[in-house]
């Protein structure tokens, strides 16, 4: 009975019990069995590095430069709605420029729109769900009031006010997404805050002499961070689809911006040419297609392996 | 009792180092249109008691009956409805939350579950030296070294400093738990049924770090359990709690020899006997348990009583006095 | 059941009051007044004209009580008349109305019927190369941006196959033949998601241990899948349908604008296009009394539905 | 459930199977003879005071009627009466005009003549004079007012009593507006106002009866009340509308005198018909060009313009039409437009804009005396702001020369790089030439031998000027590079690019364009706030008189007016006031004019408010269908004269409407095996 503490040997439990993983490593594990996953990763990854290299402007760098064509009469004239070539291996715009070029800088615009979106709206959503779960109350019903009343207001026009106050232009069309996008992640983050508070560990840090934000944040967040992570890359797609439904509405990118949205707006003409002029539809909604694709596969997977039960 | 006023400078004479007044925590229960409250659960219902500095009160009674709602009470994690509680002389529901954040390092709590008590996504050092980066702004060296001296005390191995609760087995993070709770050096150690959920082997090696630790730092134990014989060798006092109520409140050694109210009887009639071929005669209770939210008139053990008379149905029990420092909530206790 | 209503009923008002506000805020910090004055009074207006119209439109009154006159407008259907076609708006809604519902609430319940049938296929088939085959390619349905499916759409079963008009739109019965493309569009934009989504609950209903008595019974699959399955995933389903109600709303409004089609979304994207803030205000607002009602009408049928329900 | 499932497969297949001939939008027309036409937007309504843009003229000049009319087949440009019996009596002076109305002229039925049942009333000289009022009425926010404006003596007065709070007085009268009789109208001028006749066959000057008006308010919008041939049958937003005959209109028959191009074209065949030849016209709403080029092909629409993306399609030259459309036996106007596309300067703006010596003069003492007037009134602190502003001008006047040479030497620059060939094969298909000028090619006052100096294309000479601007490669003297917003007038795929375009051509010299993209109305307000740096915008001519062009110079015209450039050089607005006096009709005024016409041009070309870019042809398509189709670029009320053949339409849409069907039978096979395998699946299931 009078052991001392200090001699007991802790393997002796250890290997009574099967350690449990933790839910990282665990699902990184599990990520990792999913090849789909990891391929989609590298997709991302991929797109990721084009679109910085693109930003950086060390990577076609060419995508507003017109090219000409000489004929056989020796007259120089814009090389427009040049089809797929050597040259040009996604064909030439309009403008006679490199449709591969500006597809790729698409993806830097995208990536900046996405990220701009997400960084404002998941602060907001956690900010707010976090006071609206934890304090509950008077400061929840009235979170709750807002992001219902924002829930029932059309969100297309309710961006488009939005950017009439704003002004026009893919920073504020992304600010915009990310004012009006935060009410579902919000709606989770309170859920998760509402269980997380009546957790032992939280009363244990309320007994250790935490404040509710040092709880809110350092102690129930990183709970919560899978479901900011999942959000995160399904959120994405939406950054990326939304761009393309705001330029064409006239909102997003500019006239000189070869956004994604830019140029899947002006395929609509293009397209009914003759002959028609498929080129430049097919790469920006193909480039389009694969990362959204590489993150609904990558979402899903995480979805699984981080959250079994938030399948939805 | 005298022996422990000496023993605790910092207790003032003749003050216990808790008191617990009439404590009420009732939650309330919302129905119709606006939802109005329209009945109350009374989880803890008029409950007094005290522990001295270096005592151990054992709380026990069946799951849902309160014990772990009074625990929470005193700490004010839940908040109480009516009552007084004096810690060491101040009125700890007069406080404000600032004030009692800092109160708080000299109360300490050990949960039940060493699984939910534990915070997944932090590492040991920062789970254990919470408290330490709360109260005590030392510098970050200082703090580990703290926590591996802590660790040690425990029975853990300083090396698990960095590592997460999922690495550690059920015993090993109950020590973990406690590590926490002696972070701060509190002089209050409330036991939330700290063994419940390990297995046997284990609890044996936990009640005996506790009873350790008690020795040598001297705190007070409030030792919540459902088993009697759990709290049998670390009490000095027991109560018996059923229904929001404590029932029972005696020494260990008069509790167990000579049982008052017939909850407590069958209580320590459930204890199975080492020896299995001993046989007491055992009356095991008859019905359910009531529900908190429909509390049965009079007393409130009536319905599952052998000895009950007609005015258990009617009226509550006094407490009554059977024997110096023993009480008893009966109308007709056992001699 | 009757108080859960009620209570339910009640919670209608702050958000109705919060809807008002928002697009009071918005379309007061949007336009000023003298914005709208020199709309509306066209180039020659001189300084004092622009008062008296102020005064006459309440633009002299304090935000306080501009805000009281705006909701008794609001809740009134009071819009006034539009700043650019000088029409009335409340006509204008309500011969917006007909062909939006036209087009969507037909379009809305065939695609649920089409994503169930194959969610109840897949089910049958569950874990073969069918079942695989559909989850990859709702995937790949959710991937392609929506705009891509109409213009391909479009160009493909309108233009080349000449299968429907390409345009269009009729009063009466005959607008059915102008309704099918723009609907098997939606229908083909939306199949995705809710296949994927259909199929989780459904599976979720055939993994629950009812199913497997049911069977041990000898019970007959299809009474199983008609009677017992969709039964208990009408829960899920109602709550899917009335979260998708906003999506038919920004889904319809570029349908409406490809197809010629004169519903709420054409006049929404025409008032933009226009700066017509009466019309996006009252767009706005309509969309959002909709959105609501259709939440509440959700939430008393899932009552219905589910008797396990509390009416907390 | 297992029993209704093949049956909804089956509606399934009957509706894809019902596809086959589904892709006619329109219901069947027994008999009548329609047309069908397309146009791009809802109008903005019916009211005459507001048919300021093409479309709505176009529609509101089929129902209303004005005092006169252009001839619809002559050539050059003639105008007879319409709802006037002769040509007016003008004065010596040529300030008073008599102008009798033709008798028996009746207003179409409508519920708003209460008095006579619904009955149409007869129309008087007094419904001109109330008409001409209510243009003049700011409650009605008249659109047209300017073309009266400062002419009709008293009507100014009118104008600005209308103003008030209080409704406008109609019984006020105006002293140029007279009826000597029922059928007699008399309009006295305040100064010679040649083209009076012109602006009296636009719809601004139609006549609208007071009872309309009054009974529906507002709504008379949608409710429109004419003499016209047609009357409005069916208004569905943005959608289509339907005008029909109307069957109390006056006698008025198919103009029996053309060319012998005309009698060639058939276009005589009609003569001596009674108007309308058409029973309805179904005008439907088309916002993309794609969709109505299509209706066009399969013959839903019956005339069409040439989308510049389906060029090719089209035609096979410049001149000739494809194989495909010959084929189609569709046939081809082409004329030039009388239009102008330009991009303009804002001449207020501190980096392009000019100030001529004699304005900032003027302007000045504009200020001191306003100044003095406030200090008067004891106003101090304004006083003292435009004390100051003057002082400022002040200061600025000696460089002001020096300042205007440099800019105009930046403006010639830009034009000089603006790569007109380029733009007429990109964006209209050759379609187009260079514009030398404000006037357009075979416009009145045009001068075939007048050259632009920097109409040409020509980036040395270019980047030449803009160093000598004090921007050499395109960098300012404070090292910075200049850098130019560029407002765009809306944000269709077109404009867009245009726009793109000229951020291209512009960095050629080194000068960075930034685009700002703006709706309509947005632009609109930018032009009427002077906010707009630069921005490209097209001018059509109302009418044949150069005045109409050579006014978007003119220095009171600046903006909110039509001289949105706010050009001003006090040397041109007196050429200009000289111009605008004298009359295209009479030979010897003509001859004058003309001069004038040239010295102008001479000098906005020279000081280069606009890069004037391009004037185009106008290419129209017309099915064989169609009779009696002659692009008019001045009137509003032609379609009384189109007429078809229903039956040949009929037969032949049919004919160009096969559907392709294999690709429907695969989607389909593939549907009714999966529905097989699911129930397979279940039958086997259920074993």
């Amino acid at each position: 009975m009078n052991m001392e503490p200090g001699l007991q040997n802790p393997t002796m439990e250890t290997s009574q019990e099967q350690p449990a993983r933790s839910l990282w490593s665990d699902a990184l594990h599990r990520l990792k069995k999913n090849r789909l996953a990891v391929f989609s990763f590298f997709i991302i990854l991929i797109y990721l590095i084009v679109a910085v290299l693109c930003g950086a402007g060390l990577l076609a760098t060419n995508y507003d430069e017109q090219s000409y064509k000489i004929d056989e009469k020796g007259n120089i004239s814009l090389n427009s709605y040049s089809p797929p070539s050597f040259k040009n291996p996604l064909g030439t715009d309009i403008q006679g420029r490199d449709v591969l070029s500006r597809v790729l800088q698409g993806s830097w615009i995208s990536l900046r729109v996405a990220l701009t979106m997400s960084a404002i709206y998941i602060f907001i959503a956690v900010l707010l769900g976090a006071f609206a779960g934890y304090f509950g109350g008077f400061i929840d019903d009235i979170i709750q009031w807002l992001y219902q009343t924002l829930a029932s207001i059309p969100g297309l026009l309710m961006l488009i006010a939005l950017t009439f106050v704003l002004g026009k232009g893919l920073t504020n069309v992304a600010v915009a997404l990310g004012l009006v996008g935060w009410v579902g992640l919000c709606r989770l983050m309170r859920a998760e805050y509402l269980k997380h508070k009546a957790r032992d560990y939280v009363l244990a840090a309320k007994a250790q002499g935490a404040g509710p934000f040092r709880i809110m944040f350092k102690h129930i967040f990183p709970n919560t961070f899978h479901i900011v992570i999942i959000s995160f890359s399904l959120g994405f797609v939406h950054a990326i689809m939304g761009e393309v439904v705001l330029t064409f509405v006239g909102l997003g990118a500019k006239a000189h911006e070869p956004s994604w949205g830019r140029i899947i707006s002006e395929a609509r003409a293009e397209l009914a040419r003759e002959p028609a002029v498929w080129w430049p539809l097919l790469s920006a909604t193909v480039a389009m297609f694969i990362v959204c694709l590489a993150f609904n596969i990558l979402g899903d997977a995480l979805r699984d392996s981080l959250d079994p039960k938030l399948k939805e | 009792m005298n022996f422990l006023e000496e023993k605790d400078a910092l207790c003032k004479k003749e003050e216990p180092l808790l008191e617990v007044v009439n404590l009420k925590t009732y939650f309330p229960i919302k129905s119709g249109v606006f939802r109005r409250t329209v009945g109350y659960l009374k989880a803890v219902d008029d409950v007094s008691f005290t522990i001295a500095a270096g005592e151990t009160l054992g709380l026990v009674g069946e799951s849902g009956c309160g014990k772990s709602t009074t625990a929470r009470s005193i700490l004010r994690l839940v908040e109480p409805t009516d009552g007084k509680i004096f810690f060491k002389g101040t009125d700890v529901r007069a406080l404000k939350e600032s004030q009692l954040r800092s109160l708080r390092r000299h109360m300490q709590i050990i949960f039940q579950d060493p699984y939910s008590s534990l915070n997944p996504r932090m590492t040991v050092a920062s789970i254990v030296g919470e408290g330490l980066r709360i109260h005590e702004k030392l510098p970050w060296r200082e703090i580990r070294e703290r926590i591996a001296f802590l660790l040690d005390e425990v029975g853990l191995s300083p090396h698990h400093i960095n590592r997460y609760p999922h690495e550690f087995s059920g015993g090993q993070r109950q020590r973990i738990g406690i590590a926490r709770a002696l972070a701060l050096n509190p002089s209050l150690l409330i036991c939330d049924e700290p063994v419940s959920a390990l297995d046997v082997s284990i609890r044996a090696q936990i009640i005996n770090l506790l009873t350790d630790l008690k020795e040598r730092h001297n705190f007070a134990y409030l030792f919540i359990s459902h088993d009697l014989s759990v709290v049998e060798h670390i009490a000095d006092r027991v109560a018996v709690m059923y229904l929001g109520k404590i029932v029972e409140i005696a020494s260990s050694t008069e509790l167990y020899n000579h049982p008052s109210h017939p909850y407590t009887v069958s209580l320590l009639d459930a204890i199975p006997l080492p020896d299995p071929k001993r046989r007491r005669n055992v009356t095991p209770l008859k019905g359910q348990v009531p529900t908190l939210a429909h509390l049965p008139s009079g007393c409130r053990f009536h319905p599952r009583c052998e000895r009950k008379r007609p005015i258990c149905e009617t009226h509550q029990p006094p407490l009554t006095e059977v024997s110096p420092s023993h009480s008893v909530l009966c109308h007709s206790p056992i001699s | 059941m009757s108080a859960y209503i009620i209570r339910r009923l009640l919670y209608l008002v702050p958000t109705v009051l919060g809807v008002c506000l928002i697009t009071f805020l918005l379309f007061n910090v949007v336009t000023t007044g003298e914005a709208i004055a020199k709309q509306r009074l066209g180039q020659h207006a001189t300084q004092e004209q622009i008062e008296s119209y102020l005064k006459t439109h309440g633009y002299d009154k304090p935000l306080l009580i501009r805000f009281f006159i705006n909701l008794k407008d609001l809740l009134t259907f009071n819009f006034g008349r539009s700043e650019v076609t000088h029409q009335k708006i409340t006509t204008m809604l309500w011969n917006g109305m007909w062909p939006s519902l036209s087009l969507m609430v037909p379009a809305f319940f065939f695609t649920l019927f089409v994503a169930i049938s194959i969610a109840l296929f897949t089910a049958l088939y569950r874990n073969t190369f069918l079942d695989r085959s559909t989850v990859v390619l709702c995937i790949i349905g959710m991937s392609v941006p929506f705009l891509a499916y109409i213009i391909l759409g479009q160009y493909i079963l309108g233009y080349k196959l000449k299968y429907f008009p390409v345009t269009g739109y009729e009063w009466g019965l005959g607008v059915f033949k102008f309704l099918i493309l723009p609907g098997l569009i939606y229908t083909a934009a939306s199949l995705g998601s809710d296949v994927r989504f259909y199929r989780t609950v459904v599976l979720d209903e055939i993994n629950q241990d009812y199913v497997r008595t049911a069977r041990a019974k000898g019970l007959s699959p299809n009474t199983i899948l008609f009677k017992h399955i969709l039964k208990n995933a009408m829960i899920p389903i109602i709550t899917r349908v009335v979260v998708a109600l906003p999506f038919l709303y920004m889904g319809s409004l570029l349908l409406e604008d490809f197809y010629g089609i004169p519903g709420l979304g054409a006049m929404a994207l025409n008032a933009i296009d226009g700066n017509d803030f009466a019309v996006i205000k009252a767009i706005t607002f309509i969309g959002a009394i909709l959105y609501v009602l259709a939440n509440l009408a959700g939430d008393i049928l899932y009552a219905l539905v589910d008797p396990r329900v509390e009416f907390k | 459930m297992r029993k209704e499932f093949p049956s909804l497969v089956a509606v399934f297949l009957l509706c894809i199977c019902g596809c086959a001939g589904m892709a006619n939008p329109y219901a069947s027309e027994e008999g009548l003879v329609v047309l069908h036409y397309s146009i791009g937007q809802d109008p903005k309504g019916f009211d005459p005071v507001r048919a300021s843009d093409t479309l709505s003229s176009g529609l509101i000049g089929q129902i209303y009627e004005p005092l006169y009319q252009y001839a619809y087949l002559k050539r050059p440009y003639t105008i007879e009466p319409c709802l006037a019996d002769g040509m007016p009596e003008i004065s010596e002076d040529k300030c008073l005009y008599i102008i009798r109305i033709k008798k028996g002229v009746f207003f179409q039925d409508d519920p708003c003549f209460v008095a006579t049942n619904g009955k149409g009333r007869e129309l008087t000289a007094e419904d001109f004079i109330y008409s001409f009022k209510r243009l003049a009425d700011t409650k009605n926010d008249p659109e047209g007012y300017w073309i009266f404006q400062g002419y009709i003596k008293g009507i100014d007065e009118f104008y600005e009593a209308s103003q008030s709070e209080s409704p406008t007085d109609y019984s006020k009268e105006i002293e140029g507006l007279k009826a000597l009789d029922r059928y007699t109208l008399r309009i006295e001028l305040n100064k010679p106002y040649p083209r009076l006749l012109w602006v009296l066959t636009m719809p601004y000057t139609a006549a609208v009866p007071h009872e309309a008006v009054e009974y529906y308010g507002e709504e008379v919008l949608n409710h429109p009340v004419g003499t016209g041939p047609f009357r409005l049958a069916r208004w569905d937003h943005w959608h289509r509308i339907i005008l029909e005959r109307n069957p109390t209109f006056r006698e008025e028959f198919y103009p029996s005198e053309g060319t012998a191009e005309d009698r060639e074209q058939g276009l005589l065949r009609d003569a001596g018909k009674r108007l309308p030849l058409a029973d309805r016209v179904v005008l439907t709403i088309i916002k993309q060009e794609q969709p109505a080029w299509l209706y066009f092909l399969s013959g839903y629409l019956d005339v069409s313009g040439i989308p510049k993306d389906n060029w090719n399609t089209a035609m096979s030259s410049l001149t000739t039409l494809s194989p495909q459309m010959e084929a189609k036996r569709i046939t081809l106007w082409r004329e030039r437009s009388f239009s102008v596309y330009y991009v303009a300067f804002n001449m207020n703006d501190s980096l392009i804009g000019m100030k001529h010596p004699e304005v900032c003069k003027r302007e000045i003492e504009e200020k001191r005396k306003s100044a003095e007037e406030a200090r008067e009134k004891g106003d101090s602190k304004e006083a003292e702001r435009l004390d100051k502003e003057a002082d400022e001008l002040e200061k600025e006047l000696p460089y002001l020369p020096q300042k205007n040479e440099k800019r105009r030497k930046l403006r010639q620059a830009m034009s000089l790089a603006y790569n007109r060939p380029q733009r007429i094969e990109i964006f209209a298909n050759g379609r187009a030439e260079p514009a030398q000028g404000p006037i357009p090619p075979g416009f009145n006052g045009y001068d075939p031998n007048f050259k632009n100096p920097y109409s040409e294309y020509d980036i040395e000479r270019a980047k030449l000027l803009l160093a000598e601007a004090g921007y050499p490669e395109g960098i300012g003297e404070d090292g910075k590079r200049l850098e130019l917003s560029f407002e765009t007038t809306g944000a269709s795929t077109t404009v867009l690019q245009s726009a793109d375009f000229f951020r291209q051509e512009m960095r050629k010299i080194g000068i960075v364009i930034n685009i700002v993209q703006n709706t309509w109305t947005e632009f609109q307000e930018k032009l009427r706030t002077n906010r707009a740096q630069t921005y490209a915008l097209g001018w059509i001519a109302d009418y044949p008189d150069p005045e109409n062009f050579l006014q978007l110079f003119y220095g009171p015209n600046k903006s909110p007016n039509p001289n949105n450039a706010n050009y001003e050089n006090p040397e041109y607005d007196r050429l200009y006031e000289e111009m605008a006096a004298l009359s295209d009709f009479d030979p010897q005024e003509a001859k004058r004019k003309y001069e004038l016409c040239r010295k102008m041009e001479h000098i906005v070309t020279e000081d280069c408010p606009w890069i004037f870019g391009l004037t185009y042809w106008s290419y129209t398509l017309n099915h064989c269908w169609l009779k009696n189709y002659k692009p008019h670029p001045f009137a509003y009320n032609t379609y009384k004269y189109h007429s078809v053949d229903p039956e040949l339409r009929l037969r032949l849409s049919q004919e160009w409407n096969r559907p392709t069907m294999f690709p429907a039978y695969i989607i389909l096979g593939v549907i009714l095996s999966l529905a097989g395998l699911f129930f397979y699946k279940l039958k086997k299931q259920s074993e």
